[in-house]
């Protein structure tokens, strides 16, 4: 009960949980499943942009892209470390991901297509995860907060570089600015179901705010982004595809239609379009590497035993 | 002059060809630190392969960009070491290709630092660091697998055997390469097959590894003559620029 | 018109994405006498492609060529059936959708002989022969493998698991397929879906495997939403291609 | 000695022998390795072609590529069938292929590097083939002999084809124009050595005249195709890469350069620029089906045992 009464406390200053402070099972649990999702989504994430890494059509943006997926490894990498200060192992995470019983983010299994989806997932995806993760940077629990803020950097550099990568598209010929276009189609809904289901259906929220890991609802995050996006889209000369959006001009908000949650649950519960395909792939690098990862174990055994001996 | 544009050429078709390969490990390392390292390596000859076609462009009087020479060329006017085209292969090939890529421009930037090519100098004193990381990052890989456990040390083996032969090329000499070494543009490559071969024995040492034996020593990348793999590698990588002829990007 | 230009092309990607899927065998068959049937049952399905291909090019009014079509569309162009653009996978995953294919394609067919466009029908009537040959190889070696050994029975198993779900595109419709339908130049998927429901489960009781019962059905390919498959398909298919524009072969 | 005086009497007659018929060891010997040699070249002279099926740049070149490579598993098949007649078993002879106890044509152990490479292979070697294979359509080993009718009729379908693919290309682009004389750059004299050694270093070429299965020296076959050869190249444009090319106005016929008979001795051994790769593909294509093999051996036989039950 004392310990509860600190951690209630911190909460309710804004201050910052550390993995050896005292915490409710609960919030322990919500965190790494949490962080857990957002670590696989990186991973996961790599895969729709790295089947473009070998076909960039310049060599500037090869090398963004390049970067772009080494980076979100990188992010990987911090966010593993992050769910590893709550007790867990980025091994026995990796299993959960591989058998599904973890998720990742539901846009990674749409396809990228086209040069152009790259770009719009840039533009879009990373987008929207920056809505989801400045509030996180300031989240409750210091590692992952901590990681946010390195995170939401190098995102806000592959937003701006999606951004222009679709400027150059929609400032192209013809065919490229079509492909700009299909893009913005198929990726604008699946882009604000990222923030996750309406307010009202969406149970876990409120305890969430109330330990200080959200800190704005899914349906306040998802008004930002289609505020902040669709002006971008007018600046490309590109067409959002709703024909219910329109300006709000007493609220200065953008007003929108309601995304397909039967398509959303759908892909939630496994059967989008590359959901068999992205943890198919990923199964497979973690059984291919399987030897790999055994020669180093085998190998820093066998030295570390011959610096004892 | 035409024989430092060729040979910058060279330099530039091998980082760039084996970035392309090393491109086809995104999202399927055997960790994720080995993600980061992979597309690490293929980041820095990538960007190795951008400043010296760029300099291409310009050395050959064609004015060609790096885009162009990237991703309009045909297969025969590629002269990028046969090494660097081969496919990826398992994780003990890839290691041990880059062992011996590595291994070899190491000295070979090294020597380029004090190239009377500007350009050259230029790339070499940034490259060299990269290369440093790339040949240590590699050779820790292949001491690992050699040393690790009975199917590694059968893997690295056997990726070693199917890449070596294809090493002896990167230390052949031409006219062009002559006249470069003359005119102090480019290393004498007998020197830097003696650190190589130095290098590499060590690291073959400590993984436990056996030098291979073979004599046979393809060659032909410096003609643009390469093996059937280069024109797979090519379609993936110039589908998409040459499918929009003239777009910007 | 156009409905028959959008139908007639949809047969076509599905015969010449499949074809080159097919050819990607090339003397890697399980036997010689399996190269032999892959390549033909391949070779049958370019055929068909061709006279397709040439023939949207005057419907559609744009007069472009077979070539044209095959090698100068984008991905988002292609309107092929996803089924048809998977990876070759092992030989039993290409036997399981060639068995799935064929069992589609032969009650097409057939009834495409009575359709009101004379070139559809003109195709269906040479086209209906191969397919039934396609049909009867593919189902005796699913047969075979699923009836042969452990091994076999596994691998022949897991490739109709993947390809399964990919089977059910072949039978949707839409509003161009439905005014095709009615123009008497399609017959209605509905009693096709019949026939091939009965045909492949005769096969997998035959062979004894497992029907699948995912109700996953992924779809797209007629609008020109693909899986990440195509494009790499494409790149090969296309790149020579179009690095020259404008050649003749 | 009257076997052997049977056998005599039918070379000498030229007439066939037939797989019942008496014939020294010697001269079976050698028509094992003869015909199992030609089988594995068709076998492995799939791969350079096959490798650009899927890349063809016309629909109709596709087609022929297509039923070029499949007519060429055909004529393996029947070569393979005739080299069984004489008690051999194809399974065997494949293992000799794959552990490098046998050869194939040394042709194959070229790239094929670009499009022209592979209709240069129609026109040249398939050229080569034909003035090599027509004399053995009456050779003294009957089921050999037939095989050749068939084989030599569908490749002079394929040269024909081929030379047809160089001569569009030769009239084609710049492009075009300049991948076609590369490619006769680099077949050219490959293919002269095609024929074998010369005469002079051809020991066993006397005893196969003797038998009945070789009919013209080596020399003599390469003669005929340089002489009918050349003039294809010139009506194509193309430059044949030998300075001393001269046609001698006396006898009719051309005076060639010597091949580089040391390059030949090397890729024989097993050194030429794709041996290793041509024989690893094959070995994996063949461990790659040996599931297949074995499930269809298991069902054929339980199927057997259900009948006969």
């Amino acid at each position: 009960a004392e310990q509860q009464a600190a951690f209630d406390a911190v909460v309710a200053d804004d201050g910052r949980v550390e993995p050896r402070d005292a915490m409710p099972e609960a919030y322990r649990r919500t965190l790494v499943r949490q962080i857990a999702q957002h670590a696989h989504s990186e991973i996961i994430g790599m895969q729709p942009e790295g089947n473009w890494v070998t076909r960039a059509p310049s060599l500037r943006r090869k090398a963004i892209l390049y970067a772009k997926v080494q980076d979100e490894a990188g992010h990987g990498l911090y966010l593993y470390s992050a769910a590893e200060t709550l007790g867990v192992d980025r091994a026995d995470l990796l299993d959960a991901l591989h058998e599904g019983r973890q998720k990742y983010s539901t846009i990674f299994n749409y396809p990228a297509l086209t040069w152009a989806d790259t770009m719009a997932i840039g533009w879009l995806v990373d987008g929207a995860a920056i809505m989801n993760q400045v509030p996180l940077s300031r989240c409750s629990y210091g590692p992952y907060a901590r990681a946010m803020v390195r995170v939401c950097k190098e995102e806000s550099f592959h937003q701006r570089q999606g951004f222009e990568g679709m400027t150059a598209l929609a400032r192209g010929t013809a065919a490229q600015k079509a492909m700009a276009q299909d893009a913005l189609d198929r990726f604008w809904w699946p882009s604000l179901m990222m923030f996750g289901p309406p307010d009202d259906a969406s149970p876990n929220s409120a305890r969430s705010m109330a330990w200080g890991i959200k800190r704005f609802s899914n349906d306040e995050l998802r008004q930002r982004f289609v505020d902040a996006t669709v002006p971008q889209a007018e600046f490309l000369g590109l067409t959002v595809p709703d024909p219910d959006l329109v300006l709000d001009e007493e609220t200065g908000h953008y007003r929108f239609g309601t995304p397909d949650w039967d398509e959303f649950a759908r892909v939630v519960a496994g059967d989008g379009p590359c959901n068999r395909q992205r943890v198919a792939f990923r199964r497979q690098a973690h059984e291919d590497g399987a030897w790999v990862r055994e020669a180093a174990a085998a190998h820093a055994a066998r030295r570390a035993g011959a610096r004892t001996a | 002059g035409p024989d430092v544009a060729a040979y910058t050429l060279r330099l530039a078709d091998d980082a760039l060809v084996l970035a392309q390969r090393l491109g086809e490990w995104a999202a399927r390392g055997p960790t994720i630190e080995e993600d980061v390292a992979l597309l690490n390596t293929g980041l820095d000859l990538l960007g190795q392969a951008r400043t010296l076609l760029a300099r291409v462009g310009e050395l050959d009087g064609t004015g060609r960009t790096e885009d162009e020479l990237a991703f309009l060329r045909d297969e025969r006017d590629f002269v990028n070491a046969q090494v660097m085209e081969l496919p990826v292969g398992d994780f003990g090939q890839t290691v041990a290709r880059q062992l011996l890529v590595s291994a070899y421009q190491v000295p070979l930037f090294a020597a380029l630092t004090a190239s009377t090519d500007p350009t050259l100098a230029a790339v070499a004193a940034k490259a060299v660091k990269e290369v440093r990381y790339h040949l240590d990052h590699a050779a820790s890989w292949v001491v690992r697998l050699g040393d690790g456990t009975e199917e590694s040390a059968r893997r690295v083996q056997a990726g070693l055997d199917a890449v070596w032969p294809y090493a002896a090329e990167l230390f052949e000499t031409d006219d062009v390469l002559a006249r470069c070494v003359a005119a102090g543009v480019a290393p004498d490559p007998a020197p830097l097959r003696e650190r190589w071969d130095s290098t590499v024995d060590a690291v073959l040492a400590d993984a436990r590894l056996r030098r291979p034996t073979t004599t046979w020593a393809p060659t032909g990348g410096r003609r643009g003559v390469h093996t059937e793999h280069l024109g797979y590698l090519l379609a993936e990588m110039q589908h998409v620029a040459r499918s929009h002829p003239g777009a910007t990007w």
